[in-house]
């Protein structure tokens, strides 16, 4: 079996040096055809892995190829190494397809943008990061890789670094991302603590030829012979969780994602809703086995899942910034993958996960297309009617909402079938009260999902335009601020006249660049599914090695299933037409008090700042005038506060008096006696 | 006399040195306070070797003399350097590195 | 005196002069270079350099020779050690040696130094000094080359004459220095008096005979290693004895700062290593608390210091203490592994650390500022090179892959947690997560701020006690005014990178400067890379050491 | 370790008194220095000319130089007794410690370090 994936990491990795080091003084074209080329090679070399794949049998779909040693002395011993097998196929398939699509619409997107050879360079990196993550052989390099997309994540979120939001949000995403990475860290050394290892072989698949065994699973032929207490995997497993949910964007560390959006348009497609964000997944698609094996853990997943799936999609039922609902979105939607992985679906999370990359990123595509026409403007309110100007964007934002919204025979309406089915199914068979709550959940989300998909397409697209003039040029793009891009038409002044009679005069439709790639995941957002059907699930049968087998859904459980799913979505999308479709639509400031709950976003993030931050900063100020200054600087609020507030307190110490820093010297010395003194 | 009395002798001395450069300001005061805790030490090496019968201790002493002397020499050469630039040295006019 | 030659019996042969060979070339490269500067005239003695360049350099290929065919054993009635421990940490303290000759003709010429001979001769002389204590087999070599070392480095640091801030520090660096130096000669002296030896492998005996077994320790030994711990600790400069480390880090001449913030480690750390893992391990008992509480301090204390500083050369200063901590770390585990991972860690950390201060010295003006956090805004597009090696230096100092300073802080940890110390791996993975925002700060400054085109008031305050420099820094900051009026309008239409540059004056970047910051950087990432050889050396030299 | 109970009373007593000091001075001190409180003498008599009178730097750097060759001879003591029993390496030990001794001899003299003027 053939094993490529050194060119689907080295290829974007060659693209980021190139374009970093050498991009400034190249012609854009050529960057293009660098940063596209480069991704395109990646795709290849992963889909001449997959083919090779498919002509193994299926039981020996593992082709692990050690490059180097990275280290070796006593009992660490470490290798770089990278893995080809049924999960990290699919998930190279979708992070180069989908980076390749999303590269290409770039071109288009960013034309305008001084810092295209950065934008370029960034994104190469991100796919190499990304690439590394999943086929990492072992959980260190996984983690190097995790580390390397949080790290393009906060590069790229605050892409135009001269707004102060754009700043503030990336290290909002650098935060919690660290929070994740923490956790994920101190997972490795729990397991290098407990199994003495780090490669996946040992820890999670066994190799009764290697003499590898690995903890008791169902996918274990050879369980370890002593077998780790139940805590430690439970701990093992639940920092797992954490670095999962900071990654992707799960209660409580979802703070981040929604803020991401500050980022350009095609990152947030890429990173914020195909691939960065479904790490998390991954890693727990990719760790089943431990999940499987510690007791206690997948409960919690499917709680957090489900309360993030459902809080998600009442907020982005109100939302009025169509990359925020998008954002929000996601959010739910990567709370139903991980409902499926709760239910012991691994590959259903990862079914979803693949559909979900097809229709959210060309939902992100779309509505940057929109947003590009309308030369920035973000907000559905000065939105409306554009489905006549706006003609490819319009049916390809349709045909990827159908997807969201899981209408038959859409994509998503497959994946989302086998994981609410797969809950249905753990919950008839285990007789739990809380996996058939979990399964209403997930109908009520799919409700939900259906009437936001559809709010914003009746209010972006149908209707009367509601917005103001627009200009012919600018998107969303900064430097400088949006707020400049009236004053980058001096001599607008007679045309603005002659252009009030059509205010989307000049708004065009997308031009090849970013039309192509359109169309492309529009096709795949109808016809996606059709490799994860419950009569034919290619998918299921595929990953099952890594996987496992998905529970078995059929005769009464599905239909009632499929029936219910698609009454709650059809039911949903028919209240958008009502509300938003059927007359004019009215995004008028309400007060009932449901929204504005929904809308302050459950008061979360005030709850953050009222309960954390802002008492930090208040003892701080008490303590230590100039603390906010020092704060704010040193990343986020609360954090800097106590940390800034202690660091204030050790400086004054540090008073530049040589006396006082002999008499540290002596105090300590004294310390040390005493100690001794006291010990006998 | 007992090996402790010389060593109670050298830590009082020690003690004393230690007083010294945490209360003075005057740098050469603070360099004669360090010698004196230099040879308080001196003098329990020279205590433990009598009492050991160990060459060691003597050996040390030759080194710490030698080096005291160097202190003394690259402590004044830095005095010398800042008397240039000022008029009076007090160590706790030194302090505009901190925080 | 007549008993010394009745207890003393021993005879030096031929083979104890090879086994300190590499302290003898440094040696002879300092005189030589004395003597250079007698016969070259004032406009060439920046070739100094290349002298006491060509002896490091002789140096480190003799000890690469010991390393292949020497045969490890001590010299001098077991003095000096010449196991592969002792080889590795010279390789380490030559590495910065050399380097730091490499900054130094730039920068010396920048700063006004007229006195080369006597600066490459005591740079040379404080490496000496470094080898010989990391080489140390006895106590009272530990000693003496601790204090060859400070002295070179207490003249050193004060060599900006002129410059108040480099009196300063060489002052307060004296008498701190000797001050703790007096504590860890009567911790000698004491443990001296506990175990009859100043001998490392007699007190070994003594301590494993006498103290282990019965787990009684004498009151005499504990206070002993309770001194020397202090005396130790202060040149590592761990919290809380670290007050001296940022204040002579910032005055002193940074081409110094650079060499000395690695060779003093690299030479303190072995010295520790040998007294406390190695002969004093067995009553370990007796000072890991100690050393314990210290780690802990220092991760915490050095971390949360460089968290709010505005000075780059400051924060690395606290960096320095920070990372001094996750080494103590390593001590206090006390094994093997530890010990390993110890030395891979001072060597990521002397590759990265020299590249970071490499930066700043070349970013640093002839009045000593400019290395503000606000001069540093905007950088990558003044100064690229300098900027991408910054930025990865600075990368490698928060850990982050694929760099030495990941392997470093994993070695560390991971032995940690091998050696039943997961409390210390918890404290320094956190604290390492707060280091990341400091580093990573100054890179989010290089690469995302716009240059602020009026230089603000420079952060560091000088003190009206010196007018010299207040004046000059001044006159630089009015000038900077001044020149920049009329491209301001400029930056603002075109944002045009080339305008803004001149906040500060550009000078030229020497190209010994770019070599070793070169040299820097690429050991910075294919160590990263590729650890396994420094792994398997490090791996080596602690088998040598600890059994 | 009764026996050092003494000792480190008197420790303590030394760092209470260093502190109290410090405390004291930093407290108590008086913060407005007038050039009559700052003069040395204090008995009513104008100051004829300043107290304090700089000796020469050179006075100072020949005083070093010789502090620092006299007694680093003393290192050479040890070495002399056990000369014989060293053989011909220690008289080479004897050389290489006296040409250390002498390169910076030769260069401070070169350098005009003995000069007067």
């Amino acid at each position: 079996m053939l094993n490529l994936t050194v060119f689907t990491l080295a290829l974007p990795l060659a693209g980021f040096l190139i374009l970093g080091l050498f991009g400034r003084r190249l012609p854009r074209a050529l960057i293009a055809w660098i940063g596209c080329g480069t991704i395109l090679l990646a795709f290849a070399a992963a889909a001449a892995d997959f083919i090779s794949m498919l002509g193994t049998a299926q039981t020996s779909r593992v082709a692990d190829t050690t490059f180097f040693n990275w280290v070796a002395s006593g009992s660490l011993r470490i290798d770089f190494g990278l893995l080809s097998d049924p999960l990290s196929a699919i998930m190279l398939l979708v992070v180069t397809g989908v980076g390749f699509l999303i590269h290409v619409y770039s071109i288009g997107y960013m034309a305008d943008d001084p810092g295209y050879w950065r934008f370029f360079s960034f994104l190469n990196f991100f796919v190499f990061a990304m690439a590394l993550l999943v086929a990492a052989d072992n959980f260190l390099f996984l983690l190097a890789g995790w580390a390397g997309v949080g790290l393009a994540s906060f590069l790229l979120i605050g892409f135009w670094y001269t707004r102060p939001s754009a700043v503030a949000a990336a290290t909002k995403a650098f935060v919690v991302n660290v929070i994740g990475d923490f956790g994920l860290l101190l997972a490795i050394f729990l397991l290098f603590k407990t199994f003495g290892t780090l490669g996946y072989e040992a820890i999670l698949y066994g190799n009764p030829a290697s003499g590898h065994s690995c903890i008791a699973g169902p996918f274990c032929p050879a369980p370890l012979a002593i077998h780790p207490a139940g805590a430690t995997l439970t701990a093992i497993a639940l920092l797992l969780f954490v670095a999962a949910a900071a990654k992707s964007a799960q209660l409580p560390l979802h703070v981040w994602l929604p803020d991401a959006m500050e980022g350009p348009t095609p990152v947030s497609a890429l990173i914020h809703a195909a691939t960065m964000v479904t790490a998390g997944v991954y890693l727990v698609a990719r760790a089943a086995p431990l999940f499987t094996a510690a007791p206690g853990v997948l409960p919690i997943v499917g709680g957090v899942a489900g309360g993030t799936a459902l809080f998600a999609a009442t907020i982005a039922c109100v939302q009025t910034d169509i990359k925020r609902v998008l954002a929000y979105s996601t959010m739910s939607q990567l709370g139903y993958m991980f409902m499926g992985e709760a239910a012991s679906g691994f590959s259903t999370g990862i079914f979803h996960l693949t559909t979900h990359a097809y229709f959210k990123a060309l939902l992100f595509m779309s509505a940057g297309a929109v947003i590009h026409a309308l030369a920035g403007e973000q907000d559905m309110r000065k939105m409306g009617g554009l489905r006549r100007k706006l003609p490819t964007t319009f049916w390809c934002f349709v045909a990827g909402g159908l997807a969201l919204a899981a209408i038959f025979p859409f994509a998503g309406f497959w994946s989302k079938d086998a994981i609410l089915g797969a809950i249905l199914e753990r919950a008839s068979t285990t007789g739990i009260g809380g996996w058939y709550v979990l399964y209403a959940v997930g109908i009520l989300t799919a409700g939900l999902t259906g009437f936001y998909t559809f709010r914003l397409i009746f209010g972006v697209f149908l209707g009367q335009y509601r917005g103001g003039e627009i200009a012919p040029h600018g998107a969303e793009h900064g430097p400088p601020e949006p707020a400049a891009a009236p004053a980058s038409r001096p001599n607008g002044r007679g045309r603005e006249v002659a252009s009030r009679r059509d205010p989307l005069a000049r708004v065009h439709d997308v031009g090849a660049a970013m039309r192509w790639p359109m169309l492309i995941l529009a096709v795949l957002a109808v016809i996606g599914g059709f490799y994860g059907t419950p009569f034919s699930n290619w998918l299921g049968d595929f990953l099952a090695p890594i996987a496992g087998t998905s529970p078995d859904v059929s005769g009464g459980t599905l239909a009632l299933n499929i029936a219910l799913g698609l009454a709650a979505a059809i039911l949903g999308i028919a209240l958008a037409w009502l509300r938003y479709g059927a007359r004019q639509a009215s995004f008028a400031p309400t007060r009932n008090p449901i929204v504005v709950f929904f809308e302050n976003r459950y008061y979360v993030d005030a709850l953050y700042d009222h309960v954390i931050v802002r008492p930090l900063l208040w003892a701080g100020r008490l303590l230590r005038r100039d603390l906010e200054g020092v704060a704010l600087d040193g990343g986020t609020r609360g954090v800097g506060g106590v940390v800034g507030w202690s660091s204030g307190v050790l400086r004054a110490l540090q008073t530049g008096y040589a006396r006082n820093y002999a008499l540290a010297i002596f105090l300590g010395a004294t310390l040390i006696v005493v100690y001794y003194v006291m010990q006998r | 006399m007992p090996l402790n009395a010389y060593l109670i002798v050298g830590a009082l001395l020690f003690t004393i040195g230690a007083a010294g450069v945490l209360v003075r300001r005057n740098p050469l005061v603070m360099f004669m306070s360090i010698e004196l805790m230099l040879n308080a030490v001196n003098l329990s090496f020279m205590a433990f070797a009598h009492f050991l019968d160990s060459v060691d201790g003597w050996m040390f002493v030759f080194l710490v003399l030698t080096v005291a002397a160097a202190e003394v020499v690259v402590g004044l050469a830095i005095i010398v350097a800042i008397f240039r630039t000022r008029r009076e040295i007090d160590v706790d006019e030194l302090n505009t590195l901190k925080g | 005196m007549i008993l010394a030659s009745s207890v003393f019996d021993f005879t030096p042969t031929a083979q104890d002069w090879l086994r300190i060979l590499p302290e003898l070339i440094v040696l002879g490269a300092a005189l030589l270079v004395l003597l250079a500067d007698l016969a070259i005239p004032a406009k060439g003695r920046g070739w100094l350099a290349l002298v006491g360049l060509l002896g490091v350099v002789a140096a480190a290929v003799v000890t690469a020779g010991m390393w292949i065919s020497g045969d490890g054993l001590t010299a001098f009635n077991g003095m000096i050690a010449s196991d592969k421990a002792a080889l590795f940490a010279d390789l380490v303290i030559l590495f910065a040696a050399a380097l730091g000759l490499l900054f130094s003709p730039g920068y010396v010429e920048r700063q006004g130094i007229r006195q080369h001979g006597e600066y490459y001769t005591l740079l040379l002389l404080a490496a000496l000094g470094m080898m010989l204590m990391a080489s140390a087999a006895s106590l009272l070599i530990v000693f003496a080359g601790l204090e060859v070392l400070s002295l070179a480095l207490y003249i050193l640091s004060a060599f900006i004459v002129a410059r108040p801030r480099s009196q300063e520090a060489g002052m307060k660096y004296f008498i701190l220095s000797s001050f703790a130096s007096a504590f860890l000669l009567y911790g000698m002296a004491l443990t001296y008096g506990a175990t009859g030896a100043t001998a490392l492998t007699a007190i070994h005996d003594f301590v494993a005979r006498h103290a282990a077994p019965t787990g009684d320790f004498r009151p005499l030994l504990l206070a002993g290693l309770g001194l020397m711990a202090v005396g130790f600790c202060f040149k590592v400069s761990a919290v809380p004895f670290q007050a001296w480390t940022p204040d002579v880090y910032v005055g002193a001449p940074t081409s110094i700062t650079a060499f000395m913030s690695v060779g003093t480690k690299v030479a303190a750390f072995v010295a520790l290593a040998r007294v406390f893992m190695v002969a004093l391990g067995p009553v370990a008992a007796a000072w890991s608390p100690v050393l314990w509480a210290v780690a802990v301090l220092t991760m915490i204390g050095g971390n949360l210091y460089a968290v709010t500083q505005r000075d780059v050369k400051r924060m690395l200063a606290y960096s320095s203490v920070a990372n001094a901590g996750y080494m103590l770390v390593a001590v206090v585990t006390g094994t093997q592994q530890a010990l390993a991972a110890l030395l891979i860690y001072l060597a990521a950390y002397a590759t990265m650390n020299l590249g970071a201060f490499g930066v700043v010295l070349a970013l640093e003006r002839s009045d000593g500022l400019g290395t503000v956090l606000e001069d540093f805004n905007g950088l990558a597009r003044r100064r690229r090179g300098l900027a991408a090696v910054l930025a990865v230096c600075l990368l490698a100092l928060a850990g982050i892959p694929p760099t030495v300073g990941f392997a470093g802080k994993f070695a560390v940890f991971y032995a940690a947690i091998a050696g039943g110390r997961l409390e210390l791996a918890i404290i320094g993975v956190l604290t390492s997560v707060l280091g990341m925002f400091y580093y990573l700060r100054v890179i989010w400054a290089m690469y995302f701020v716009e240059p602020q085109p009026a230089r603000p008031a420079p952060a560091f305050v000088v003190a009206p006690a010196a007018p010299p420099a207040s004046a000059s820094a001044a006159a630089s900051s009015s000038t900077g005014g001044v020149a920049v009026a009329e491209p301001r309008i400029a930056t603002t239409v075109r944002a045009d990178p080339a305008a803004v540059s001149v906040a500060e004056t550009p000078h030229v970047v020497y190209p010994g400067t770019w070599l070793a910051l070169a040299l820097a950087l690429i050991a910075t990432i294919a160590l990263g890379i590729l650890p396994g050889a420094l792994v398997d050396l490090a791996t080596q030299a602690a088998q040598s050491l600890l059994r | 370790m009764p026996d050092y109970v003494p000792v480190l009373i008197l420790m303590g007593l030394a760092l209470a008194f260093a502190i109290l000091v410090t405390l004291v001075t930093f407290v108590f001190g008086p913060k407005k220095p007038t050039p009559e409180k700052l003069a040395p003498y204090e008995c009513g008599i104008e100051e004829i000319e300043p107290p304090r009178q700089r000796f020469p730097v050179k006075y100072l750097t020949t005083g070093m130089l010789f502090i620092i060759f006299d007694v680093e001879a003393a290192a050479i003591l040890p070495l002399a007794i056990l000369m014989r029993q060293l053989k011909v390496l220690g008289f080479v030990e004897l050389l290489i410690f006296a040409v250390v001794l002498i390169v910076p001899f030769f260069y401070v003299w070169r350098k005009g370090a003995f000069t007067w003027e």
